[in-house]
Parts: structure tokens; sequence; C-alpha cells
């Protein structure tokens, strides 16, 4: 039995001992990790409300937001702090919006995406797309933000976070009630809408009859198959039971999930006559070549990561050839659009091409170049 | 404050576990015999279950209770049983200690190869395949599954291709016997005297002269010539029985392929190699 | 439910913890010689992991948490497997000398083992709740014991096999790992939480 | 071996003759973990030596006071001290290296070398020895991480010192395609079985064992 309580004694003592020295020296670190954090996040404010007098926060399911306000305690903007599932793992970021509810700061906190691939999420390019983008915007992956190409999941992860985040800041702090739909006004019939998926397009068909959605199917997708199996038939019969769209789509396949949602949402918008976002369409970017007289033209455009030089040759009217002076793409991107751009240019003798190679930047600032080298005002003859 | 809880926190868990573990220890004390603990202490520790038991560990129980003999250690020999005994107080019976013997002596250059095998370098594998490279589809194939077996390092592979026995080091736990998918290595009390057929196939007559120069071709020779009938025919294998055995070696000189020999005048590794050499020597 | 589903399916496939994750290699490369060994590892490492981890766990949520003690949460983790090993092997011997006899000689490894540590702190760090973290640490532990059944197996071939003398040992033993994490990329990204 | 003293082979021994990583073939666990890139691989190595350090000291000093039948437990408890201590100085001071090792931190503390180095070497010697042990086995380990880190990053992403672009010197130009197998963790078991391979080469070659 004495020997029972000598062991134990011991092993207390060597706790008590590591106890004590352990928090002498939380003590001592804990102030300073506590310090460096909130430099750190005060710093990312300065940079997105510089003169920022203070903050206070606040939280709604698992996303943080702080309310900035200035001298005068007038609300200026709000910062969210948020954890998304990406590729990899969780995302952390920060979303900065002004109190008018458009978007003036993207930051990346920490993530762990596949380094190479994923971590586009962080460079400037992919972040500035939403800058100026209003909580109204639709932000639809493809159309008006690029999802990056190669890291499709990544990146459109990221974008439809931001789009709800954007939502819920509008609904919760700046007082907007959203535009809801209301589905018993919805006139009897069946509508059909479409929003992007992981795949791509993907189209719904609603039938409505006496203010009550009555089937919800999907007639076209290409999403992938493993993904899709959990969110439909499960997310449209969570719609039809509740008749209303915050349902939980956390179905290990958030995307396709809130794609079935958006696409039901705009099908039902069009009943009621909402305007849908629509295309905003590129004005046709072609000039007359044939005009151009022969000579070697020199231009450039905006890519992925910098300027792209070209320089363009015409000879009786055509275009002879585009050589690439001058780029620092990543290569595995700019190998998917390059010679392959300018090849179709010369194919076509036209500047209105298909551009979503494997790069869609790299593509549009070839293109970009070219325009530049011909247009006879901002070119010069080389 | 936080210091209060941090010692308070840590204090109690190292307490509660330290208590935890002694009446832990005290409840579920498991009443082992201490004089089982010496025994295992003097065991060679190589699990090698000569003794019949699943390990040092059981042997050692099953001494200590009386059901196994002082001397069952077989790697450990005598002077194991010795120390033993001497633990629990009993005299050591003489352990007869026995040793491995190869029955083959058919090397690689008095045997040929059906066809070239590189496969998995392994006795029972090669054996399997298409009943062996050799010509003798009951000889050694080289392998040295017996020399991965052996705990004790007593057995090498020679350059003829048959494992070669270190009589010193040998224990006679017969780790290797078992390891031979073809029953070529037999274990046979100590001694130097008495005639063996070292020999270990079954077929007869042409087919084993065409496969083996030195193979027993079941002829009969030796069983007619021995005074005190010691040998007697095994399926077509002459097989002598040692305690009948005088030593007069009247069989040997009558075998014609001389497959017999003297237990210690077994044919070596180096006498092989000189056959070897003035083989290659002749046919060049 | 479905986030157990996702849970188990992930850290058995997915992040699995010796290829994937890395942990708990000293024991995956040392006892994964020979089948049964492996397998008798591979019982204590479940055993072990899942009782450590719902200790752990409640002493973090209900005694380090309330009094903001989280920063000792190294220190009682790693005494909590000490004791928790020791324990099962005084338990062990008493109850069944046979399982002990097979199953002994791993238990003092585990202490050392990175993946029972890791476990208890990943359970810990990703807020999972009780019955999450224990089916978690479940599943963790069968991906231990399938990434080392299948080394086990394929290493008792790797020993009849010719190779230079130089790669033997340890050596191939990483390589063919290596492949068999590559195998495991397979699963990369298919199922996220 | 020429006559060196007992303490010149304490400290010389775990830098290339029992080498805990290619040698001994402990702490694999960081060794395969953390070693993507250089700085992340040295950095483990150093937390990793100060912890080693420091408890071979503690431990060196206590062997008489503590019984035999609790030293498994008081020893951990010791190790895991000064792994909390560690940890805190990182999270304080070097937040980008703390970020980057992330779980491998707290996990020192199960990690063979020093539970092993305490148990076999400092219970049983006197402080300087176990000490000098402590240090020479520390720069084994930091040397045998910044190998396999330095293989792992020049051929994983073509770059040195680091992940965080600014300081990252890319060794290939620009449109250098990296082998991103050694990024991966299959590629870090890969490299360190060569890396064992040649080691086993080397001591054959120079025949030291």
């Amino acid at each position: 039995m004495r020997n029972i309580i000598k062991l134990s004694v011991t092993l207390a003592v060597v706790g008590i001992i590591s106890a004590a020295l352990l928090t002498g020296v939380y003590n001592v670190t804990a102030p300073i990790i506590a310090e460096r954090q909130e430099a750190e996040y005060r710093q990312a404010l300065e940079l997105y409300f510089p003169g920022f007098a203070s903050y206070d926060s606040e939280e709604i399911g698992d996303d943080y937001f702080d309310l900035i306000y200035d001298g005068s305690d007038e609300l200026i903007g709000i910062m969210g702090t948020i954890e998304q599932q990406g590729y990899d793992g969780t995302i952390t970021y920060n979303l900065a919006m002004d109190d008018s509810g458009s978007i003036i700061g993207v930051r990346v906190v920490s993530h762990s995406e596949t380094p190479g691939i994923g971590d586009v999420i962080t460079t400037e390019v992919f972040q500035e797309q939403f800058f100026g983008k209003n909580y109204e915007d639709p932000i639809v992956a493809g159309d008006d933000v690029n999802a990056i190409t190669g890291a499709t999941v990544s990146s459109s992860a990221m974008i439809n976070s931001i789009r709800r985040v954007s939502g819920v800041v509008a609904e919760n702090f700046l007082g907007v009630e959203s535009v809801a739909i209301d589905i018993s006004e919805v006139p009897d019939g069946t509508y059909q809408g479409s929003a992007p998926g992981l795949g791509g397009e993907l189209t719904v068909e609603v039938e409505v009859s006496d203010g009550v959605i009555v089937s919800i199917e999907v007639i076209e997708h290409n999403e992938t198959p493993t993904y899709f199996i959990e969110a439909y038939p499960f997310i449209p019969e969570q719609i039809i039971a509740e008749q209303h769209f915050d349902i939980d789509t956390q179905t290990g396949a958030t995307i396709s999930s809130e794609a079935i949602i958006e696409a039901v949402q705009n099908a039902l918008r069009e009943a009621l006559g909402i305007e849908v976002g629509e295309e905003p369409e590129e004005e046709p970017v072609d000039i007359n070549i044939s005009e151009i007289p022969d000579g070697i033209y020199v231009g450039s455009g905006e890519g992925f990561y910098g300027p792209i030089t070209v320089e363009v040759e015409v000879a009786g009217g055509q275009i002879v050839s585009i050589v690439i002076t001058g780029q620092d793409e990543t290569p595995e991107y700019f190998r998917e659009s390059n010679p392959l751009i300018p090849e179709r240019i010369i194919e076509e003798q036209s500047l209105d091409i298909d551009t979503s190679t494997g790069a869609t930047f790299s593509a549009k600032g070839i293109v970009q170049a070219v325009l530049n080298a011909l247009d006879s005002e901002s070119g010069g003859e080389d | 404050m936080l210091i209060i809880y941090a010692i308070a926190a840590l204090g109690v868990i190292g307490l509660l576990f330290g208590l935890f573990l002694g009446v832990a220890a005290r409840f579920f004390a498991v009443d082992t015999d201490p004089r089982v603990e010496a025994v295992k202490e003097e065991l060679p520790g190589a699990n090698c279950g000569a003794c019949g038991y699943a390990g040092c560990a059981n042997f050692a129980e099953a001494v200590v209770s009386g059901e196994a003999k002082v001397n069952g250690c077989i790697p450990g020999g005598d002077e194991t049983s010795k120390a033993i005994a001497g633990l629990l107080g009993q005299e050591v019976g003489s352990s007869v200690q026995p040793v491995a013997t190869v029955f083959c002596i058919g090397d690689s250059f008095k045997t040929s190869d059906k066809f070239i095998y590189d496969g998995v370098a392994d006795c029972e594998v090669a054996g399997n395949f298409l009943g062996g490279f050799k010509t003798c589809s009951y000889g050694c194939l080289g392998y040295g599954n017996c020399v991965k077996a052996c705990l004790f390092d007593a057995i090498k592979m020679g350059e003829h291709g048959l494992p070669v026995v270190d009589t010193e080091k040998c224990t006679g736990c017969g780790l290797c016997a078992n390891a031979c998918p073809r029953t070529i290595i037999k274990m046979l009390p100590r001694g130097d005297s008495g005639y063996l057929v070292l020999c270990n196939s079954h077929d007869r007559g042409k087919s084993v002269s065409k496969a083996c120069e030195v193979g027993c071709i079941a002829c009969k020779a030796c069983v007619k010539v021995c005074p005190e009938e010691a040998i007697v025919m095994e399926d077509n294998l002459a097989v002598i029985d040692l305690e009948k055995c005088t030593d007069c070696g009247k069989c040997a000189e009558k075998c014609p392929p001389v497959t017999i020999y003297r237990r210690n005048a077994i044919p070596t590794e180096a006498q092989a190699l000189a056959y070897a050499a003035e083989k290659s020597a002749e046919s060049a | 439910m479905e986030k157990l589903l996702s849970i188990i399916f992930i850290y058995i496939f997915v992040e699995n913890f010796v290829l994937q994750r890395f942990f708990g290699i000293c024991p995956f490369l040392g006892v994964s010689r020979k089948m049964e060994t492996a397998i008798g590892m591979s019982m204590a490492v479940v055993f072990v992991m899942t009782i450590a981890t719902l200790v752990t766990w409640l002493l973090y949520n209900f005694i380090l948490v309330p009094f903001n003690l989280t920063y000792l949460q190294i220190v009682t983790f790693i005494l909590v497997i000490a004791s928790l090993v020791q324990l099962v092997e005084i338990v062990l011997r008493k109850i069944s000398p046979t399982l002990y006899q097979g199953l002994g000689i791993f238990l003092p490894l585990i202490t050392t083992n990175c993946a029972v540590m890791a476990v208890a702190l990943l359970a810990v760090r990703q807020e999972f709740s009780l019955l999450e973290a224990v089916v978690f640490a479940i599943a963790a532990s069968i991906g231990f014991s399938l990434a080392l059944i299948i080394m086990a197996g394929i290493r008792e071939r790797l020993e009849l096999a010719k190779m230079p003398d130089v790669l033997q040992g340890s050596a191939v033993t990483l390589v063919t790992a290596g492949i068999l994490s590559l195998a495991f990329l397979g699963f990369k990204g298919m199922l996220t939480l | 071996m020429k006559a060196t003293s007992p303490y010149m082979q304490d400290l010389t021994r775990g830098i290339i003759k029992e080498n805990p990583v290619f040698i001994a073939l402990l702490g694999m666990c960081p060794t395969l973990g953390v070693t993507a890139f250089i700085v992340n691989g040295v950095g483990m190595g150093l937390a990793a030596t100060a912890v080693l350090i420091a408890s071979n000291l503690v431990i060196s000093l206590l062997r008489n006071f503590i019984p035999p039948q609790v030293r498994i437990p008081c020893f951990i408890v010791i190790i895991a001290t000064f792994v909390t201590i560690i940890e805190m100085v990182l999270q304080a001071f070097q937040p980008v290296l703390y970020e980057a090792l992330g779980v491998f931190v707290p996990l020192i503390v199960v990690n063979c070398i020093i539970l092993g180095r305490a148990e076999a070497f400092a219970s049983k010697r006197p402080v300087i020895r176990s000490l000098l042990d402590g240090i020479g086995m520390g720069i084994g380990f930091t040397l045998a991480l910044f190998i396999l880190a330095a293989v792992r990053e020049i051929l994983g992403h073509g770059t040195i010192l680091g992940p965080d672009p600014d300081s990252a010197i890319h060794l290939f130009g620009a449109n250098f395609e990296p082998m991103a197998l050694f990024a991966q963790p299959a590629g870090a078991f890969i490299a360190l079985g060569l890396l064992l391979a040649i080691v086993n080469l080397l001591f054959k070659r120079f025949n030291i064992n």
C-alpha cells in the first residue's frame, strides 16, 4: 500500500512542478500571441478601412463578422471572417464589404489547398475579380467571375462562399430584406431556370400549382456523378417539403446543392418577372483586318500574371504571323493557350474567337495584345 | 489565479493516475512464480519451439510446474539444463542432443538442371514449380530455407549447392529439418559411428542414375550384404537403422553409386569442388 | 449521421493516417515484417486509440476548457495515454495471458506511437462532438491497421525477392510505402468533411 | 578510431555513426511530415534539439530521485513540459514556422528519439555526458531533416528557402516544371527510402558501422 502512495505522490509532484512552470511561461507568451494576432487583424482592417476607429464582432451561424465604425461611430463597413470547406481542408478568409454592400476586399487568412494549383485563390488577380461586386449581383462562376480551370473545386468553393456571405451581410447588417421569392404568388405552370454547378450549366424544371412547388426535376447537368447523387433528389425533396430555400446544403456536395437551389430560384424569379442577372454581353471586338496596311505591329495585353506582348505581321490584308515576344504566365496554363490562340486567330482571320481554353486569362490576354497591336490608334507600326 | 487551476488540474490528474495504476497493479497482480522468471532468464530466449512449448516463457512455466523435464530445452543443451536443475533443486538427466544431418550429396556438379529457374528464391516455391529445376525431384534445391530457419547460425549454404552443418554450433532444435520442404535434413543422435545412406530419392534404377551420379538406385545390394539386417528398403530408398549397425562397412563397399558413407566421413564441400574442377579439366 | 459516415470514409482512405498524414511511421516500419505481428499491433492500436481519444476528449472539454488551461493539453494527453497503456498491459496480463503473449510486447510501443497522440489532438482541434471523436478514432485506427496489414502482406513477399543488398530492409519498405501512398492518392479530394 | 575522450565520442556519436534518422530509424513521423521545405525541416530539427537537450539535462539531474516503477510517466511529463514551452515560444515569436509545422510540434513529445535517448542514455549517465549526447543527437537529427528537405524542396518545388514567395529563390528559372511527386506525401517516402539506400551504400563503401 505504502508503495502505491509513494508512486502517485511522485507523479503528482512532477505534474505540479510542470503545471507551475507551464503557467509561468503561458502568462509570458499568451499576451504576446494575442497582441500579435490582434495587430495582424488590425493591419488587415486598416488596408480596407483606412482610419477606422473601432469594431465590434458578431457571430452568425459559424461565420464571424466585425462591424467597423469610423470616428463618429458611423458604420463604414463590415469585415467577415469565414471558414469554407476547400479541396484539401478548411479555407479561412476575410471578406471586406463597404456600407453599401459592395465587396472591397478579399484576403485568404489560411488554407491548405494543394500548393501550385489550389493556392491560386491567394493571388490578387483571383481576388480582385470580386471587387465592386454588389450583394445583388449574382456572382456566378464562369460568367463574370472566372473559376480558374485546373483549380475548379478551390476557386468555385470560394466563389459560392463569397456569394452566400455577401447575401448574409446584406440581409443582417445592411437592413435589406432579401429579394425573397414568394412562392405563393407564382402563377401555376412549369418554369425552367438554370445556374452554374461544379461541372457547368445545370437546368431545372419547376412545376407550381396553386402557390405550391409540386415538382422539381433536373433536366440537364454535367455534375460529377459521385457529387450529384448526394444532392439530387435530396435537395428538391427538401425544397418541396419546406416550400422555402434556406435548407442545409452541407450534403458533402455543397456546390451542386447550391446550384440546384439557385436554378430553382432563377426559374421562379423568371416566373415572377424579377429580372435575372442576364449575361453581360461582351461587345464584339473585331476589326476589319483587310484594311490594315502590310507591316509588323507590336501590342500588349493583360495576362494572368502580367502583360503579354505580341508581334503581329500583316501582309496582303491578312494576319500572317503572331509571335509572343514576352509573358510571365504560369507555364502549365500558358501552354494551353499558346500556340492554340494565335493559330485560331490566323485561321479565322478574326479576333472574335473562342477563348475558353484551359487558361482563359492567358487566352484573353493574347487576343487583347493582338487587338492592341492592330488597332490603328493605340498600336504603333514597328 | 490561473496557476492554481493549473497546479490543481495536473496535480489531481497525476495523483489520480498514479493511484489508479497502483491499485490496478495490486488488484490485477498476476501471482507469477518468481522461479518462472528465474528459469526464463536461463533459457536462450530463441522461442524455437524445440521443447514442444509455445516459446521459452511457456516452457519455463511448464518446467516449474513439473510438467516438462528439466533438460527439455534442446538448444540450451547441458549447461541450461544444469542451471535450471540448480534453480529447481532437481538432478539432471543427461540430455542427448541430436544433430542435423543432410541426406543428400547430389551437389550441383553431380546433378544437372532441367531448366533455368529465375523465380522466387525459396526452396518450397522453386520445388513447386514443375517439380523443381533439378533433374532429381527429391534432391536439395539450394535456396537455403534451412539456413533462414536456423537461429544459431549453424548451417550454411556451400558453394556446391548443398547445406553444410556446423556440428559445434548445431543445438539440435530441428527448425532446419521442419523448414526443408523435401525433408532432406533429419535429426540424428550425435555420434561418429554407423553408416548412412546419403540420399532422399524414392525413384528406382535408370531414373535415379540419369538424374544424379550418386543417387541410391534401390538395387538392394546393401540389404543383402548387411550381416545384421540393419538395412531396410522404404519405398525404393535404403535406410540404415543406426542401433543395429555394427560399423562393419560392408554395405558401403557393395553400393554401386557409392551413396553410403560412414558418419564421420560424409563427403565435404571441398571434395565436391575438387571433383568439379577435375571434371571440368577432363572435359576441357 | 451522414457526417459520421464521411468521417469514416475520409480517415480510412482519403486522409489515411499513415500514408497521407505520416503518423505512426515508427511502428509501421518496425512491425510490418510479419502478418501476425501486424494484426496483433493493429488490434492493440484500435483498442488503445479509441479509449485514449474518449478519455482525452472528456478531459479536454470538461476540465481544460472550462478552466481555460488548454495550454496543458499536451502534458495531460500524453500522461493519459502513457498511463492508459500501462493499465491495459496490467489488466490484459491478468485476464488473458495468451492474448497478452501475442499483444503484450506491442503495448509499450504504443506509448511512443505518434498516431495515438495525433488522433487525440486532432479530435480536439477539429472541435468534434464526443460521438464524432470516437468514430474519428475508430476510423483512424482502422486506416492505420489497413495500411499496416497491406504493408505486411507486401513485405512478406519482399523478403523472398532478389534485390541489391543496399536496398534491403527499411529502404525498400519506405519506397514501397511511397508507392502505396501514391495508390491512396487516388482517393484524394473525393469527399470533404 | 583515435582515442578520443568519451565526451567527444558522446558528441559525435549522434551525428554520423549513430544518426538517429538514417541509422537508428527513429523519429520518422516528423522526418517525413515537415520536410516539404528546408525552412520547416530545419525549424523542426532545431525545436526537437532544444527539447532533447533540455529533457536530457533534467532527466539526468533527477535520475536518482525517480523510483523505477514510475520512470516512464515522469520522463514523459518532463518532455511534454519542454515541448509545450517550445510550442508557446514558437507561436509567439515564429508564427509562420508554427503554422507550417502544424500538429507536428506537439508530436515532438512522442518522438522516439527523445524518449529513446532519455531512457537509454540520460537516465544512466551524468549530466555533462547526457547534455553532449543530446546535442550530438540533435545535430544529427537536424542534419538528416535538412538533407531530406533539400532533396524534396529542390525537386518538388524547384526553390530554396521556402514556401513564402519573396524569400524563395527559384533555382531553375520560371518555366521549370517541378516534380510535384516530391511535394506529395508519397514523394517523402520514396525520397527517404532512396536516401537510406545511399547511406547504406556509403557506410558499406567506407565500412563505418
